[in-house]
């Protein structure tokens, strides 16, 4: 929480800051929160902090970034916003790699730290493939995130940040999505023979315990 | 033929009894030696890193050799299955042969000597340690593993080129001695009253470097740097056949350790030998005796166990004993003909201690070469730096012979020599300075040519 | 007596390992017999009291040239070695050159004593502790009696090592 | 053999010196290396997948399991990110006590990778000077939670336990001690010639590399890039203390030894600052026995002594995460071991996995 009150030192900032900065008590979140929810109507129904009225954490965004995307790529963009003072764009998949570059050139978003994928099995587009950008110059961070299908391929970033190659694979490994245009996409974490993806809601920890107890140790089950 | 075979026996037993027996007394004490070297040195390892080191086994782990000794010999002999059998057995009786044949030219004191005056004394001891590179190359190749294969190759990449360096000190110092006999050359030393240490100091420094390096010890253990080789050449090596490598780097230790003794320190001489005034030295071995004795007496009651009270009572009395003894030819004067053996065995023990000492103080104190690195210091430094050594020095002993210059007069020449070496040192190391500051991917690429 | 033993044992060893160095398959244990050879070679020097021959013989040939045999077999493919059929085509010329080597030596032996000046001169053995000094008596042949072919076959291998120098150099 | 034209080595899993389960595959010419490939996994536990099964408070102590040599800094980031996710603050005195703690961890993070990384290049002497200082360490976290390596010491919400009587003054001895303790690792390493010859220009990775390859923490300021999270979005305490953020200028081995070095230092002038003032009040904020955050997701990172640790939180308003995904240093710096190793020999390999700092409990998860 306490990173909050540095971050919007640079004026040009386009994360979520506006809203939250306008209100004087910086330091103390809970009551900056109940003053967040006051202008933006809610999106979902939160559950409750035990004492107090719901909150509304998610508010859409509205900022110079924002504006410049939908200028330049309009549908592209799904959606903007933020929780909790987290900027997040949800994209589209098929213009993934432009958006990278723009926002890597452009916005000087140049560190990926951090790429991975949530599963929701019971949406449409099951995943939700989620990148974490920092920019050094403007000291900010920005959540990219991409919609996946289950058969679904994702362009992959590792031609803009190197850096999400492992990454990549990590969440191949995990979650089975396949990122085109990935220089090796293999399992990293799990051995090769593995089956099945653990980090997906269906998967059956049991069932795949039983299947390798049964087969390595010639007995019925370890459980 | 039977009885001229017998015959043989027995004339062969008459004329070589004595360097049977001291050779049988070599292949059964070593070990229990090069156990308690190992011992010392974790002691001292121990020490120098703020910890006890081995304390369990007997009073402060005195019987931790016998305990490893044990724990080796039972240990599981494992010989890889692709491995070339007869080498892998060959190899590491191969390397403690030549480290302990070595050890039979050495001479412990005027009176302690196998191979008793050979004329090629040194060359023989040199020569000799020189083949136990076979046992590591061979040892590594049978392993058929990458990694005993690179520490082999490193190892004897190493050793040959180290041996070069080493030869070319040993020649600057035998310059003076104008003989390879071991006796002579200390005999040489106790005539002029100086230590050739003292007259071709370049030459001692060379060699001290080379003889670390030609024994694989840090900061020059490449063969077995256990952070990337794993083991290097003993990688697939356990149990007992490790044990005998063991026993070859160890005994190798206390061969280059002896020439260096006797060759620039003096042998078996005690320092200043011909001072009569300085004779209070012959009471040095007595009192050092005497001072570890009495703390040993000091620590007892500290110790645990009754059982270690008394082991601990024993060494004190052991070395109480050993103190006596060195003082009887000082006082005594029936046993004033012991002098110079039990004397000089002290003496020579002892510098020999101080050179492994400073090998293993070396250790724990600085990090590892690089291969790259150590061949360039090898080739680039060490090997110019040893032969124009003996250039100067040859230079010097002319001078020496012109003016008439004896013992420390030959200081008055031998000092400019190290001297004027020393600057050819600086320069060296001032153009590899240079060198070095571009990288030289490509100069490192082809360091197993030497 | 003893000299005997000392000399057929070693010589036994020499010429045993020196077959199994031609015959083994193995590179490598043909490099150990011929170090093992060498080294008999050096027993029979010690055995005549040769002692600086023995130990040249062991620095140089046994820890010098032999180290570097070694060192380039184990560079080498060894798989690729042991398919080489061995004793290619020279079987026959082998067997041939053999053959005048030993009638060479054998006519050496016949003619010791049949005639002055020819074949192996018959020394008279001198007692051990009344020989001159080996390697001082090495040294003053080579520097005074022979000082000069000495010197040339220096400059030859001085030639020599600048040569390799130059083509390792060259290749790289 | 080695005349062939590539050598393909395989260091690991059980080597000496990969510092864990690490396997590379290198591939040689010669000495040098050409290529390699990192296989990692071996101690894969699944720790996000345990985290969906879990309560908030239960999934705690796991991550602690992840870098367990700096297990205190691990778990101030999940704490903070879930309190995030809670939108509550852990009280000031909680807070500060959380930084020195953290900073402490950080000094014996640092201590373990100095002595492993002499060590690995041949200087056998640090590792046990350094491990001389980490017990002192180890004992104030044994004095204060009762645990040494997998501390588990800070809660959702603040702290569990009181600091214990004789904190500062332990916290403060141990600072007077350790100024002097640098130094004697110093006259042992950075001056000696084989040290410098050993890691100066191994291992080069510039600042735009580094970027690129998503490397934090002291890797990253060792190639010149003055990034701290500490400073850039302080969290915890930091943005009381002063403290200097130490840069290296070529990105080498040495650099990277240097940074660390001067971070030790800074970190001990951290807890000085932090000592001399720790507020009074609660340690524990207002939150539930069960937790259960509003929907929603938060990203937070902190400065662990590798890098950057970041918790992905997924909150559905139940007692048990969504989804948790850990961004772990180790595993992303890493990457860029092929980028400063090729080129290189067989020894710098060594030298080169010691100065990132990798622990692979972080690597693999």
């Amino acid at each position: 929480m306490a990173d909050e009150p540095k971050e919007p030192k640079p004026p040009q900032v386009p994360t979520g800051e506006e809203p939250a900065s306008s209100t004087p008590p910086v330091s103390a979140p809970p009551a900056k929160a109940t003053d967040a929810s006051a202008p933006a109507p809610p999106p979902k129904a939160a559950a409750p902090a035990p004492p107090k009225p719901p909150v509304v954490l998610q508010t859409p965004l509205d900022n110079e970034l924002v504006k410049r995307f939908r200028a330049k790529f309009g549908a592209a963009l799904l959606d903007a916003t933020e929780d909790r003072k987290q900027a997040i764009l949800t994209v589209d998949r098929a213009q993934l790699l432009e958006i990278s570059l723009s926002l890597r050139d452009e916005e000087k978003f140049d560190m990926l730290s951090s790429l991975t994928a949530v599963d929701w099995p019971k949406r449409e587009k099951r995943f939700d493939v989620v990148l974490e950008l920092y920019s050094f110059p403007k000291n900010e961070r920005l959540r990219l995130k991409i919609h996946a299908a289950d058969a679904e391929e994702v362009p992959s970033v590792v031609s803009v940040w190197p850096s999400a190659n492992w990454q990549e694979r990590e969440a191949f490994d995990m979650f089975g999505i396949v990122f085109s245009g990935h220089p090796e996409l293999r399992r990293i974490l799990l051995p090769d023979e593995w089956q099945g993806y653990p980090l997906r809601k269906d998967y059956d920890i049991l069932q795949q315990d039983t299947a390798w107890v049964r087969e390595n140790l010639g007995i019925e089950s370890g459980q | 033929m039977m009885q001229a075979l017998f015959q043989a026996t027995i004339e062969f037993l008459k004329a070589f009894w004595a360097p049977l027996l001291c050779g049988v007394a070599i292949v059964a004490i070593l070990p229990l030696i090069v156990g308690y070297i190992v011992l010392v040195e974790r002691k001292l390892m121990a020490d120098m890193q703020a910890r006890l080191g081995p304390m369990r086994v007997g009073p402060h782990g005195l019987l931790q050799p016998i305990a490893d000794a044990v724990k080796l010999l039972i240990k599981e002999d494992i010989i890889p299955d692709d491995a070339d059998k007869l080498v892998f057995w060959l190899a590491p009786v191969l390397s403690v042969s030549a480290a302990l044949l070595a050890l039979a030219g050495l001479a412990i004191g005027p009176a302690f000597q196998i191979a008793q005056d050979i004329n090629i004394g040194i060359l023989f001891v040199v020569g000799v340690s020189a083949l136990g590179i076979f046992g590591i190359v061979l040892g590594g190749w049978a392993s058929n593993s990458h990694y005993s294969l690179m520490g082999a190759l490193r190892s004897s990449a190493q050793l040959v080129s180290y041996e070069t360096a080493a030869g070319m000190a040993l020649v600057s110092a035998l310059l003076f001695t104008g003989t390879l006999n071991i006796k002579a050359i200390v005999e040489a030393q106790s005539k002029e009253g100086i230590w050739f240490v003292l007259l071709a100091p370049v030459a001692f420094f060379c060699y001290l470097v080379a003889s670390i390096a030609e024994t694989n010890r840090a900061p020059f253990d490449l063969p077995e740097a256990e952070s990337e080789l794993v083991a290097g050449y003993m990688t697939e090596f356990s149990g007992f056949r490790w044990s005998l490598y063991f026993l070859a780097e160890y005994a190798n230790m206390i061969v280059v350790a002896s020439v260096a003794t006797t060759l620039f320190l003096g042998g078996w001489l005690r320092p200043f030998a011909h001072v009569s005034w300085l004779n209070v030295l012959d009471f040095v071995p007595t009192l050092l005796m005497v001072i570890v004795a009495a703390y040993c007496l000091q620590r007892t009651p500290k110790q645990p166990t009754r059982v270690q009270q008394m082991f601990m009572l024993a060494v004190a009395g052991l070395c109480f004993v050993l103190g006596i003894v060195l003082l009887a030819p000082v006082v005594v004067p029936i046993a004033k003909p012991f002098y110079a053996g039990i004397h000089g065995g002290f003496w020579f023990i002892f510098k020999v201690s101080l050179y492994i000492y400073f090998f293993m103080w070396l250790r724990f104190t600085i990090p590892r070469y690089r291969f790259d690195q150590l061949m360039r210091l090898g080739w680039h430094f060490l090997i110019p730096l040893s032969i124009i050594n003996v250039l100067l020095v040859g230079v010097a002993l002319i001078a020496g012979a012109y003016f008439n210059l004896k013992g420390w007069g030959l200081l008055l020449v031998t000092t400019p020599a190290a001297v004027i070496a020393l600057v050819v040192a600086l320069l060296i190391l001032a153009a590899e300075k240079s060198r070095g500051a571009r990288p030289d991917q490509t100069a490192a690429s082809d360091f197993y040519a030497g | 007596m003893l000299d005997r033993v000392l000399f057929y044992f070693f010589a036994g060893i020499a010429v045993a390992s020196a077959v199994l160095m031609v015959t083994r398959r193995n590179v490598v244990h043909s490099a150990i017999f011929l170090i093992t050879a060498l080294l008999a070679t050096a027993g029979i020097f010690l055995q005549l009291r040769a002692e600086f021959l023995f130990i040249v013989q062991i620095i140089l040939y046994v820890g010098g040239i032999m180290v570097l045999f070694v060192f380039v077999i184990m560079l080498v493919n060894l798989d690729v070695a042991l398919q080489q059929i061995q004793f290619a085509r020279q079987k026959w010329v082998a067997l041939l050159v053999t053959l005048a080597l030993a009638g060479q030596v054998g006519l050496l032996f016949w003619s010791s004593g049949k005639m002055p000046g020819q074949g192996l001169p018959v020394l008279t053995a001198t007692a051990a502790e009344r020989l001159p000094l080996n390697s001082e008596t090495v040294a003053h042949s080579l520097f005074e009696s022979y000082l000069l072919p000495f010197e040339i076959a220096s400059v030859l291998l001085l030639v020599a090592m600048i040569g390799a120098v130059v083509m390792a150099k060259k290749r790289t | 053999m080695l005349g062939a034209d590539e050598l393909v080595i395989n260091m690991g899993p059980q080597h000496p010196s990969t510092h864990g389960v690490l396997r590379v595959k290198l591939k040689l010419d010669g000495e040098r290396v050409i290529g390699s490939e990192c296989i990692i996994g071996y101690l894969h536990r699944g720790v996000e997948k345990i985290a969906e099964n879990r309560t908030y408070q239960q999934f705690a102590p796991y991550v602690d399991r992840m870098d367990y040599v700096a297990a205190v800094s691990s778990g101030l980031g999940y704490c903070e990110a879930i309190e995030k996710l809670l939108i509550v603050e852990a009280p000031p005195r909680a807070r500060v006590i959380r930084t020195i703690l953290t900073e402490l961890q950080r000094i014996a993070s640092h201590l373990l990778w100095l002595g492993t990384h002499a060590l690995d290049i041949g200087a056998l002497t640090p590792l046990f000077y350094c491990f001389r200082e980490r017990e002192e360490i180890l004992k104030i976290f044994e004095k204060y939670c009762g645990a040494r390596l997998t501390t588990h010491a800070f809660r959702i919400g603040g702290l569990q336990y009181e600091a214990h009587d004789t904190f500062e003054k332990d916290v403060e001895r141990f600072c007077k001690d350790f100024e002097s303790r640098i130094v004697e690792y110093e006259t042992l390493l950075t001056q000696n010639r084989i040290w410098i010859g050993r890691t100066k220009g191994v291992g080069i990775l510039t600042a735009a590399d580094a970027i690129a390859f998503g490397v934090t923490g002291p890797v990253l300021r060792a190639s010149g890039v003055k990034w701290d999270i500490r400073k850039a979005m302080p969290y915890a305490a930091y943005d009381q203390y002063k403290f200097e953020i130490p840069v290296g200028t070529t990105g080498d081995t040495y650099d990277r030894y240097l940074v660390r070095m001067e971070e030790m230092r800074q970190s001990r002038l951290i807890c000085l600052q932090a000592i001399e003032n720790i507020p009074t009040g609660p340690i524990m904020a207002k939150v539930g026995k069960v937790l259960k955050p509003p929907p929603g997701e938060v990203y937070h990172a902190i400065e662990a002594p590798k890098g950057e640790i970041g918790y992905y939180v997924v909150s559905d308003g139940t007692v048990m995460p969504y989804r948790v995904h850990i961004r772990p240093p180790s595993f992303i710096n890493l990457q860029a071991f092929d980028r400063m190793v090729r080129g290189h020999l067989v020894a710098d390999v060594v030298a080169i996995i010691g100065t990132i700092d990798i622990v692979l409990g972080e690597v693999d998860r």
